[in-house]
């Protein structure tokens, strides 16, 4: 019985290691300026990871196998070094393979949320509420008028609350359910939530980040492809949780000014 | 055995002639009860309805491939017309329940039809979906009027049936599709929608003296007295004006 | 404040199970020969390491409580400071002054227990004085919450008065325990098996109750 | 303030049915009430688990008699997706509460820790049963939520405000649902502070007579350090659910931020802070994760032990190393925060204390995997599930790796990799020691043997089953599988529905295994073989007493002991192992290393 555990353990170990190796549900495509930082730790992690896992699990069969069902004679053997060679091992070996990937994780991490947004940055809100996203443009004035949350309204479409008799910003603000963006131009998204928490993460273009209701926050990126993703929300909202998404279009410049234009006429 | 044949004939005749008094008496009843009738216009040109993107959910996308989407607040016929306009009697101080008929509140194509479900209080309504995608019904009335719910319909899941207590003009909303807007009107009494063109027939109205409301979104009301002969109809013709 | 005055150790290794607390203990570092005449005796009684661990814990909580003051204070622009009632300033020398009729009225127990004192009336007294004293403070307090509701101020009147209901009503009740407890300490004593650990782990809870009011005076007095 | 140490020791063994077996002081019986609690709770998470997966894997597929659970949650017997959330909040509450905590903590804890420290009692046994019938009065509420008009809530077990605190306007569940839920929670921590106050306490002054803390086995150290944590996290959590409480029923505005619009109508809240509730539940969250996983590591080296006839290569620093975790476990729970709108900076912050953790992780394993080496391991049910716990947790421990840098976790929060990762390491593998340490004290807690062989095939199905179930979570994860969806619209997770449908078989046959266990459970308890006192050859305090232990522990005479916890294989002693309680004198090579 302890030959049939530690070959399944093998099994098991290398089962689940086979769908990685062969990247048969890989991360999605990456379309953003600074994913390759954020994959290249992914797969370093996968490394050390992967190594870690795969050692351990077959250290742990190769001793079930060996050491079950000893002969009647058989003594206790010390394991060379003892624990203070594994704690030693422990420290070096973990310590520096969290040190690199802490360091390294940084430098990812801040590349994505210590840099500004440059001067040139396409202003973008997007606004989550149950259950669905509505973005904003600021149209030609390139302000965005204030929200009035008293006068936010599904109702009349006035999904923000904008009240354009008075306030001059918002008067050719443009209010669409879809988000479209220029391909390699910085966006600096701006987020507001209307209601509760909710998240923005479009797994193509490694961008993820919540809403905190009361607190307006942004993130800013570029992507690199144009096509059409999906913006989905990852922090549970209620009932619609698993429908609030709504779609993410790259497009080309041109195209960009056109779907814009035709979105302005529709306000 | 023959005293029971007797009981039972006797007990028969006294059914049948309850029942033949009841029917004569409704009979008598509906002789004397007159209707309204009238049309509602809007004052000035149709406001331009906007457009809704349900880029969100395919499924609505595709159901509105060929007729695209748009607001309903104000949806207005030829002749300047206007649907959806809810028409009672207010202070009505008649029976406590005069509609029975069970109306239908439907979920189709990612809209509500009807767009206003006028209701008497304590009336049953069901609740149904068409579509392939989950909605949920979240009414939100004043919680010291009547008791709210929020709750949702998957495609195949059967009607859910309700009633509201007490007279309340309630929106309704589906939170997974936040652009399904609609109106849960609750009245006392008889009570009638304008059709597309605007008219409308309150029936059942005993004889007396009233004051007609006419109910449009958002927070439109305007009344008129009108006098109801028994058996006779009285007209009231409403202009509303879109803010 | 004092010393704490152990009952005298009692140690026997083939003693019969039922007759006291564990033989052994945090002191009993046993050596690793099995030579056992080194060993200590007597661990502390458990009520007196429990308190502490009580103490603790009831410390987290009010810790939590303050962070959350804290983070809403200074996250929001809705904070409309209050100004506390004046009978709280009252309820604090209450307080205080009851820590110290309970102190004198611990060691008068002990002395009475050590055979010193010889009058039991004596240290009843101070117990049941520091009894009022707490039972006034609570009173107090119920007093300075009344107050506010009559001026309209509630709960939900702004989040500091929540703040404010909150701290108070939790340490009240906290207080209210404490109470319990000085009611269970005369009690035994009137009985006589009153055992100095009961005693010492009610005034410690005690005290702590007066220093956690005076902290929680501060906290909710102090604009941040 | 309340000396009930006198009672500890004096009360006698009751006689009338309700003081002995329902209002009972004695730890023991307590013990197996938790152990009881924990059995009916974990067969509730279970079929909610089963009900789930059903939804996922076949959407709308109507499970038949389902709307006899809930009219409203499943109309025609097809969940509605509110539904599925409530199902899946009480899930996640119901197991991590009512089953990780208190079956390897306050049940095995409660009924093992004091024989195992030479104590007859615990000190406070008034509070010992005051803390198992507030947990089971907070149970109750929890159950009661499933029975009220718009059923329990749908927060998720995190329950993050707003969500869950401004009201039923956020969804069905989120009024009285969300106030039960807190309430139970709140019933929950005092609860168990009331266990850790006794078991601090015990551990601390009820040791027997030279039992130093040393000599405690592992399984003892292990409750020790938990209570400690217990201590200071469930006081914590205890203030924030009071606050949730009050934001529903007072008005105030703890959580709910001002401006909130939903259904077209402003909120009546003002300036509440949403990150407060995170920081105070995480802060609780995190350090509970460890209060579930870490009586576990102890249960599964003190079995280990046992069965390799050899003691951990070292004793000491595997007590350091879960002391480590304990005292890191409050300095990274930010980790769960990294893209909720915290600092940027405080996430990195929290970042490398989550890296730092496996230091003590890795040494943990490593001991294990290196007193294995050399060892002469005995393979029963008990070490069965042990050496599963190890297999389990370092798979569910390698993906740690990943979900401790704030970069990647852009890529991996709130996905199934998240899901996988915490069910391996700290629900399957704390299931692992819960399975590990029935079938190795069933013997001293009822005086009777567990078969073993369907004990083997339970092992088996359940090991293979669980790999099975949450391996594939984190490759949904890697795609981008977003968690807490009652199905999958978005365009880039239809082609993961067939994983998801793979998953529901495997969650599905994995549970019926499960019967298997409960079968043994109730056939043992009342058919098994009778237990001798030391069925295991074991050298701590439980074995040297009789079988099931008396009233007092230990009968009339109290224990003194002598030696480490774990002699055994000593050279030159007289057998294989020596008791703790055994005045051999021996020389060995590993005492008080």
């Amino acid at each position: 019985m302890a030959k049939l555990l530690a070959v399944t353990i093998i099994v098991i170990a290398i089962a689940s290691a086979v769908p990685i190796v062969l990247h048969i549900w890989p991360l999605p495509a990456d379309i953003s300026a600074h994913g390759h930082l954020i994959d290249e730790q992914y797969a370093d992690t996968m490394w050390e990871a992967g190594i870690s896992f795969l050692a351990s699990q077959i250290l742990l069969a190769i001793f079930i196998w060996k050491y079950a069902t000893p002969a009647p004679n058989a003594t206790i053997k010390r394991f060379p070094g003892g624990a203070a060679a594994l704690v030693i091992a422990a420290f070096v070996l973990v310590g520096t393979e969290v040190l690199a990937l802490g360091v390294f994780g940084a430098k990812a991490w801040g590349q994505a949320y210590f840099s500004p947004p440059s001067a040139d940055a396409l202003p973008v809100q997007v606004q989550a509420g149950q259950f669905a996203f509505y973005f904003r443009y600021p149209g030609p004035d390139g302000k965005f008028g204030p929200i009035h949350a008293n006068l936010i309204s599904e109702a009349n479409a006035n999904f923000y609350g904008l009240d354009t008799t008075n306030d001059q910003d918002s008067k050719d603000d443009i209010v669409t359910a879809e988000m479209a963006i220029p391909v390699n131009r910085e966006i600096h998204l701006l987020m507001h939530s209307k209601d509760l928490g909710h998240s923005f993460y479009v797994p193509e273009l490694r961008v993820h980040q919540d809403f905190v209701p009361g607190l307006d926050l942004s993130i800013h990126f570029t992507a690199t492809k144009t096509g059409k993703y999906e913006i989905v929300c990852t922090q549970l909202c209620g009932l619609g949780h698993y429908n609030m998404k709504a779609y993410l279009e790259v497009k080309s410049p041109e195209d960009y000014d056109a779907w814009l234009k035709q979105q302005a006429a529709l306000q | 055995m023959t005293r029971r044949y007797h009981f039972g004939a006797v007990l028969s005749a006294i059914v049948l002639l309850c029942c033949g008094a009841l029917i004569l008496g409704q009979k008598v009843n509906a002789a004397g009860e007159g209707s309204i009738t009238g049309t509602v216009k809007l004052d000035g040109p149709a406001p331009h309805m906007r457009g809704i993107d349900m880029s969100k959910d395919p499924y609505c996308v595709k159901q509105h491939a060929s007729n695209p989407a748009h607001l309903e607040t104000w949806v207005v016929g030829s002749g300047g017309g206007v649907a959806d306009t809810v028409l009672y009697l207010d202070g009505w101080s008649g029976a406590a329940q005069t509609e029975t008929s069970v109306p239908v509140f439907d979920q189709k194509d990612c809209m509500y039809t009807p767009h206003v479900l006028a209701l008497d209080t304590n009336q049953e309504f069901k609740v149904v979906t068409s579509d392939q995608t989950a909605h949920n019904i979240h009414p939100l009335p004043n919680p010291m009027i009547n008791v709210g719910w929020n709750q949702s319909q998957p495609p195949g899941a059967p009607p859910v049936t309700k009633a509201w207590k007490n007279p309340e003009v309630i929106p309704v909303q589906c939170n997974i599709h936040p652009w399904m807007h609609g109106w849960f009107v609750v009245v006392k009494g008889p009570y009638a929608v304008s059709d597309d063109s605007g008219h409308y027939t309150i029936n059942n109205v005993p004889p007396g003296s009233y004051t007609v409301k006419a109910w449009h979104e958002p927070d439109e009301a305007q009344t008129q007295k009108v006098t109801v002969a028994a058996g006779g109809s009285a007209t009231a013709d409403f202009t509303l004006k879109a803010k | 404040m004092a010393t704490v005055v152990h009952e005298p150790p009692k140690m026997d290794v083939d003693r019969l199970p039922g007759q006291g607390p564990g033989n052994g203990g945090w002191r009993n570092l046993g050596p690793a020969s099995g030579d056992l005449r080194k060993v200590k005796n007597s661990s502390p009684p458990p009520a007196s390491t429990g308190i502490w661990v009580g103490l603790a814990s009831i410390t987290m909580t009010f810790a939590a409580f303050t962070s959350a003051l804290v983070v809403r204070q200074g996250g929001a622009r809705d904070w409309q400071h209050m100004t506390l009632p004046p009978i709280l300033y009252f309820n604090t020398l209450v307080i205080i002054a009851s820590s110290f009729t309970l102190e004198i009225s611990r060691r008068r127990v002990a002395a009475f227990m050590g055979g010193l004192q010889e009058r039991v009336e004596n240290p009843l007294r101070w117990l049941y004085i520091t009894l009022a004293l707490g039972l006034l403070f609570v009173a107090g307090q119920i007093f300075a919450w009344r107050e506010l509701v009559s001026q309209g101020l509630r709960f939900a009147t702004n989040i500091s008065y929540s703040f404010f209901y909150l701290l108070t009503i939790a340490h009240a009740l906290h207080v209210s325990g404490g109470l319990g407890g000085l009611i269970r300490v005369i009690a035994k004593f009137n009985k006589r098996v009153l055992k100095r650990s009961t005693l010492d782990a009610t005034s410690r809870y005690w005290h702590f109750m007066g220093v956690l009011w005076v902290y929680l005076l501060v906290l909710l007095w102090m604009k941040l | 303030m309340h000396d009930m140490s006198a009672h500890a020791a004096q009360h006698g063994a009751p006689t009338s049915f309700i003081r002995k077996h329902i209002f009972s002081l004695d730890h023991k019986v307590i013990g197996k009430q938790y152990y009881a609690l924990a059995l009916v709770a974990v067969i509730v998470g279970m079929v909610l688990s089963w009900l789930m997966r059903l939804h996922l894997g076949f959407a709308n597929f109507a499970i038949p008699g389902l709307h006899l659970l809930s009219k409203n949650g499943a109309p025609g017997d097809i969940m509605t997706p509110e539904y599925y959330l409530q199902l899946m909040t009480m899930h996640g509450t119901i197991m991590v509460f009512f089953v990780l905590t208190t079956a390897p903590f306050a049940a095995f804890g409660n009924f093992f820790l004091p024989i195992q420290t030479g104590a007859e009692d615990m000190p406070f046994p008034h509070f010992n049963m005051m803390s198992f019938w507030v947990t089971f009065t907070g149970f109750i509420i929890l159950m009661a939520s499933f029975f009220v008009s718009d059923g329990p809530t749908l927060g998720g077990w995190t329950q993050y405000a707003p969500l869950s605190a401004v009201g039923a306007v956020a969804g069905p569940g989120q009024g009285t649902g969300v106030v039960l839920w807190a309430f139970s929670i709140a019933f929950f921590c005092v609860g168990q502070l009331f266990g850790s106050l006794n078991f601090i306490t015990t551990t601390l002054d009820m040791r027997c007579k030279g039992m130093s803390l040393m000599r405690l086995p592992l399984s003892a150290w292990a409750w020790f350090i938990t209570s400690i944590m217990g201590l200071t996290a469930f006081a914590v959590l205890m203030p924030a659910a009071i606050l949730l409480i009050l934001d529903h029923v007072a008005g105030t505005s703890f959580f709910v931020a001002s401006n909130l619009v939903i259904n077209d109508s402003l909120l009546p809240h003002s300036g509440g802070s949403t990150l407060l509730w995170q920081h105070l539940f995480w802060f609780f969250g995190h350090p509970e994760v460890y209060i579930a996983i870490i009586p576990g590591m102890g249960i599964v080296s003190h079995i280990l032990i046992t069965n390799m006839r050899r003691p951990m290569l070292s004793h000491r620093v595997l007590i350091y190393s879960m002391g480590a975790l304990a005292v890191l476990s409050y300095m990274v729970y930010g980790h769960h925060m990294f893209v909720s709108g915290m600092n940027p900076i405080s996430s990195l912050a929290f970042s490398f204390p989550t890296l730092i953790i496996t230091i003590p992780s890795t040494i943990i394993v490593l001991i294990w995997l290196g007193s294995l080496y050399g060892s002469k391991l005995r393979i029963n049910t008990a070490s069965l599930f042990a050496l599963g716990f190890v297999s389990m947790f370092i798979s569910g421990g390698v993906s740690g790796f990943f979900l401790a840098q704030p970069s990647i976790d852009i890529m991996l929060h709130a996905t199934y990799f998240v899901v996988g990762h915490f069910h391996l390491v700290m629900a399957v593998a704390a299931i692992f020691g819960i399975f590990g340490g029935t079938y190795f004290w069933f013997p001293k807690m009822t005086g009777r043997m567990m078969n073993e062989s369907l004990g083997k095939l339970h092992f088996w199905l359940t090991f293979v089953g669980t790999y099975c179930i949450f391996m594939p979570f984190h490759y949904l994860g890697i795609a981008g599988n977003v968690r807490r969806y009652q199905a999958f619209v978005d365009d880039y997770l239809i082609p993961l529905i067939p994983v998801h449908k793979f998953i529901t078989v495997a969650a599905l046959a994995t549970g019926a295994a499960q019967l298997i266990f409960i079968y043994n459970l109730i056939h043992s308890r009342f058919k098994g073989a009778p237990a001798p006192d030391n069925p295991w050859q074991g050298t701590s305090l439980e074995w040297s007493t009789a079988t099931p232990p008396p009233h007092n522990n230990f009968g009339d005479k109290m224990p003194v002991v002598y030696h480490d916890p774990y002699q055994y294989s000593v050279e030159g002693a007289s057998s294989d192992f020596i008791m703790q309680t055994s005045s051999e004198s021996v020389h060995s090579a590993d005492e008080e290393k």
